[in-house]
């Protein structure tokens, strides 16, 4: 087993497209076993940091730098539940074992695991229908569990509990606590505020592609040092 | 209606070999009629002119071309040159043929040692000749479905890719061969023999039938070819310094 | 172009068709760009046809529920496998002097070539339309039937926003069209000056036994699709196709 | 089957050639039977062939990022309109007994046709695929880029994902194949009771001005056509496509 | 103007797939210028409900029936907002014209509906974005926006504000409510079950494919007349 690959550094980072700056400035530092809450309006350009963190994007300034780990370490070692999640046209079972084998988890340590995420995901008696024909809130559970399985070191999460019952929310909260308690960083994006309450450890707030504020996240939620972030978690920002 | 044009349903030796291509600006320099020519295999040239898409045929099987008269179809049948039909080989010649003149003798060779040959076998006027030569021989050559007998199916110019490329004796009309390109280390081994004769003749489209036909055009065309003029053109036509067709006329 | 190179030396192999191919190019015979034009020509028309009539007809079928909806299916796509001489013969035995639009007298024109390509590509532009138009279906379809999208608009809606990978479709008519020698050979008629394409040439050439110049033609050939895939490409990129496409 | 046919008495309408089918089959012609085996022998051979490599060649084209990339596209795009007769002169030169593999002694044999065929329809095949396989892959792109497929994996995933849609980018290959001429008529010399199949047999036939046999082995072929598409529904059918794949 | 399309009456639907039977004896009467909230577990079947209900799918048993109008006046006065908003590759603005051209809104009229509709979504600025590029809250926003702009009868939403940040949130119930107000009868697909409480007439819960329990909005949330519904409530139901 290496080193964890964390801490991530992300320095200045910029994103460019079809001729509008879309992210701007943004420098920030993930270390081992942290909770990072990201808030923000829509559009703020949260989905597009996480995947530029997640190496889906080049950014077009800055720099990312992870501390350790091959470029195949590091792929391995992180995972992401997008906000719409994709799955492959096979069986709910097929899908994560497909995950694991692209992970490269050892063909004996599999059983186990999918039982696991299975079962994490309420999605056990599911098992053989088709991924495709879920509901919209089994299939984000079933993203939630894919990318749980593999323990990696850190996990990116966008929204993932936006299409939820709330018994359901509550659970995924608390493997992610689990999960964190275990030496996993997690980075979430959210628009739930007491979900960020509840989880977070540092809240990042970003509006209009910059960082507009940020702090430990009981502190920052009830007293937060940007008047962006202010009107927002009074409600009142206008979009 | 007045086209100024002919088209010809023409058999592909007279094309491929060129002399069409030596022929027809001269006719069309003199009447100033054009001739668009489509070369296609006799039968399909035959069968074209019968739904009347043409005005002139210029094809080389008699008894087919007979038919075609007798059956109301053509008017003016013409024999206007010949030329002749050869047996090619390898120069080494596994069958022993070259130089025997008679053709009967030839073709026993060939199927008393049973090396390949390749037939047209698409019904034309060279395979027509090609049976009733294996006929004169006495031969029955695809009898026992023999391996060495083979039945292209193809054109003359694909029979001989054929025949070149498998190391097999063929039976071509000589202009045919002579303007071929992959000849490969093939010669003429047989000729002369005077059952190896080949005529070709014209035949205007019935416009009575079709009335659309260019019978003036088509006349003019026929005529010319008879003519003194158009006999000494075939005549002049050289291929690599060979007479290819020789004219029905005798001067 | 034929009288040129017929007194090369014999000569077969593909070096030596690909020396004449640049030859041919360099020298910029007359007589062979009339034929590369008149391939072109015809079968750039003949695909513009089957793409009016095969995309809207596939998207057709892609999307609009009916009885017999599978056989037409199958149907479509066995109807890719039309082979050109047979397609040929029919579109001989309409136009021909004896045949019911013989009096247009239309054979042995490009018009004829253009009927014929027609109908030997329209059937796979429209079985490869409803594949591509079905698989974008999938997503819209609950969507536009929401919004009471139905027929007509239906069908153009979805060829719109398809548009780039049909693009690849119409691509594949073009290059049927381009490379078939069967049905432009039997209702064109090889005329030269007339109706002589690159793909006629080349079999005449063939048959000539001129095998390095018909190799060479096809190089060509090759190159003229080529030019008109990369022109079409460029126009393509022009008009921008961002990943979300 | 030619002999037996050739007395019959003038006809040239389509539905003396419907006639004629119908008879042949009916008869159960031996010959006819034996032609067609080959044809579909030759032909699902090489499409088998041409979809092994062109759909593994089309997918990695579509998901790898390389330099040309958009060069290889076009190049693809345009092998499409490959000449059959191009193909079959390329192969002959090759096959035939002066040529670099001329020892083998493949020239005029079913494997020399299978050849050729495949080298026409893999480009086909492999465009085709790019674009299907592209356009499923830009749903997938993140999610299996973030999950770390890559190279092999990624491409076999996406074409088993794509699989139903390709159902139809092979069968626009077998259409190309089952249809050709050009190309097995040089390689194969559309020899009697070895090399002879539909398409060159209804050349034949066309040559000798049989216009109805040719029109009416043409029907026969379409049917054969329809028949591997009806079966090739029905085996996709069977193995169940519901809306959400 | 003809009548209103309303009353919508469902009686005994049910709906089996694959062997599985998903909706079960479900009726419902849905009256001019009501609110219905529809609540339930992820998995329910609280989509599917809506898609028969919206003429999407043909229900296995049981029947649908409007009081008033022809088929296509029934599609034209009824809209639905999906729970995976789908747009054309086209810009912002090209959709919502579109979406009027489909529904048959005079050419005159239509430009100022779009303005209206690109406002309530809050995308005036991003108006020649193409819509595939929009963020998933926007894309979401203007979907609702989309649906609303030709004021129909019945405007069926499945958690429309799933993805959206507070204010949109806010946004989004108050024209809800406005449109409700002026007759438009609403059915609402929710997790939030304090979205239930802000804007919801009547409550439908739904479990495991059967309605389990109903009543008027307040006080059916505070004293379910269900179980399952009430642990539901309490965030106790085992998925
Ligand atoms: N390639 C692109 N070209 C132009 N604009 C883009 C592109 N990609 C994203 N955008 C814009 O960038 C902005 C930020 O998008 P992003 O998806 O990151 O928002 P978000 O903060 O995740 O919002 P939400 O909460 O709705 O998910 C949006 O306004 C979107 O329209
Ligand atoms: N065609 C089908 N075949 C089999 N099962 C199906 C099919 N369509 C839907 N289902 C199943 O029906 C159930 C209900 O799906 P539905 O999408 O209606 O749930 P929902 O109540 O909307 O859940 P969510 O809150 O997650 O959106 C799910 O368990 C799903 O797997
Ligand atoms: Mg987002
Ligand atoms: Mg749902």
């Amino acid at each position: 087993m290496i080193k964890s690959i964390l801490p991530l550094r992300a320095v200045e980072l910029g994103y460019i497209a079809n001729a509008r700056t879309l992210l701007d400035g943004i420098s920030l530092t993930i270390n081992r076993g942290t909770f990072t809450v990201v808030l923000g309006p829509n559009g703020a350009g949260k989905s597009l940091l996480l995947r530029l963190l997640h190496g889906m994007l080049e950014p077009s300034t800055g720099t990312i730098s992870w501390a350790n780990g091959s470029s195949a370490d590091r792929r391995r070692r992180q995972a992401m539940v997008f906000q719409r999640p994709v799955h492959l046209r096979r069986s709910v079972e097929a899908n994560i074992v497909f995950a694991l084998g692209a992970l490269g988890i050892p063909r004996k340590d599999r059983s186990g695991l999918v039982q696991l995420a299975l079962e994490r995901a309420g999605l056990t008696a599911a098992r053989r229908v088709h991924a495709r024909l879920l509901s919209v809130g089994e299939q984000q559970r079933l993203s939630v569990a894919r990318a749980l399985a593999a323990e990696p070191d850190i996990l990116f999460l966008d929204e993932p509990t936006a299409s939820l019952d709330p018994v359901s929310v509550h659970r995924i909260e608390t493997l992610l606590i689990e999960a964190n308690a275990r030496g996993t960083a997690i980075v979430l994006v959210t628009h739930d505020v007491s979900q960020a309450r509840r989880v977070g450890q540092k809240i990042v707030f970003l509006h209009d592609g910059r960082i507009n504020g940020q702090g430990p996240a009981p502190s920052f939620l009830d007293n937060p040092n940007s008047d962006v972030a202010r009107a927002y978690l009074a409600g009142k920002i206008i979009v | 209606k007045n086209k100024n044009y002919i088209v010809l349903q023409s058999t592909t030796s007279v094309q491929n070999s060129g002399l069409l291509g030596h022929l027809i600006p001269i006719f069309h320099k003199k009447t100033g009629v054009g001739v668009r020519v489509v070369a296609v295999g006799t039968g399909q040239a035959l069968k074209n002119a019968r739904n009347g898409d043409g005005d002139v045929l210029l094809v080389h099987s008699r008894a087919a071309e007979k038919r075609f008269v007798s059956l109301g179809f053509g008017i003016e049948r013409h024999e206007v040159m010949y030329n002749d039909y050869v047996v090619i080989g390898p120069r080494h010649d596994p069958a022993n043929i070259r130089m025997i003149d008679d053709i009967a003798q030839v073709f026993l060779n060939i199927s008393s040692k049973r090396v390949p040959f390749v037939s047209r076998g698409d019904n034309s006027g060279t395979h027509i000749r090609e049976l009733s030569l294996w006929n004169i021989a006495g031969i029955a050559p695809d009898a026992d479905g023999a391996a060495w007998y083979r039945e292209a199916g193809s054109g003359m110019g694909a029979t001989l890719n054929i025949a070149v490329g498998m190391g097999a004796y063929a039976l071509t009309d000589r202009a045919t061969w002579l303007s071929f390109q992959n000849k490969g280390d093939f010669e003429v081994l047989a000729q002369g023999d005077t059952r190896l004769s080949n005529p070709y003749s014209v035949i205007l489209i019935n416009p009575v039938r079709h009335p659309h036909v260019n019978g003036k055009g088509g006349r003019a065309f026929i005529k010319w070819l008879t003519s003194p003029e158009g006999q000494g053109a075939i005549n002049a036509f050289r291929l690599n310094g060979e007479q290819l067709f020789y004219s029905v006329l005798k001067n | 172009m034929v009288r040129e190179f017929r007194e090369k030396p014999y000569m077969h192999d593909l070096n030596a068709a690909i020396l004449l191919a640049a030859q041919l190019i360099y020298t910029g015979d007359a007589d062979l760009l009339e034929i590369i034009g008149l391939s072109i020509g015809v079968s750039l028309t003949a695909v513009l046809a089957s793409c009016v009539i095969g995309m809207l007809l596939g998207a057709a079928i892609a999307v609009l529920k009916f009885r017999g909806r599978g056989a037409v299916t199958i149907l479509l796509n066995s109807l890719m496998g039309l082979p050109p001489v047979v397609v040929g013969l029919g579109v001989y035995l309409l136009l021909s002097r004896a045949g019911p639009l013989g009096v247009f007298g239309l054979l042995y024109t490009p018009t004829a070539m253009i009927i014929a390509q027609t109908i030997l590509v329209m059937p796979i532009v429209a079985a490869l339309t409803r594949q591509v138009v079905e698989d974008f279906y999938a997503e819209y379809d609950e969507q536009l039937r929401s919004l009471g999208v139905r027929g007509r608009r239906l069908v153009t809606t979805l060829l719109w926003d398809a548009r780039y990978s049909l693009i690849t479709v119409a691509l594949a008519g073009f290059g049927r069209a381009i490379a078939e020698v069967g049905a432009v050979m039997i209702v064109g008629g090889n005329i030269d000056h007339l109706t002589r394409v690159m793909t006629t040439a080349i079999a005449l050439e063939t048959s000539k036994g001129n095998l390095a110049l018909a190799l060479a033609l096809g190089i060509i050939l090759v190159g003229v699709s080529l030019l008109v895939n990369g022109a079409v490409a460029s126009l393509g990129r022009r008009f921008g196709r961002s990943r979300y496409d």
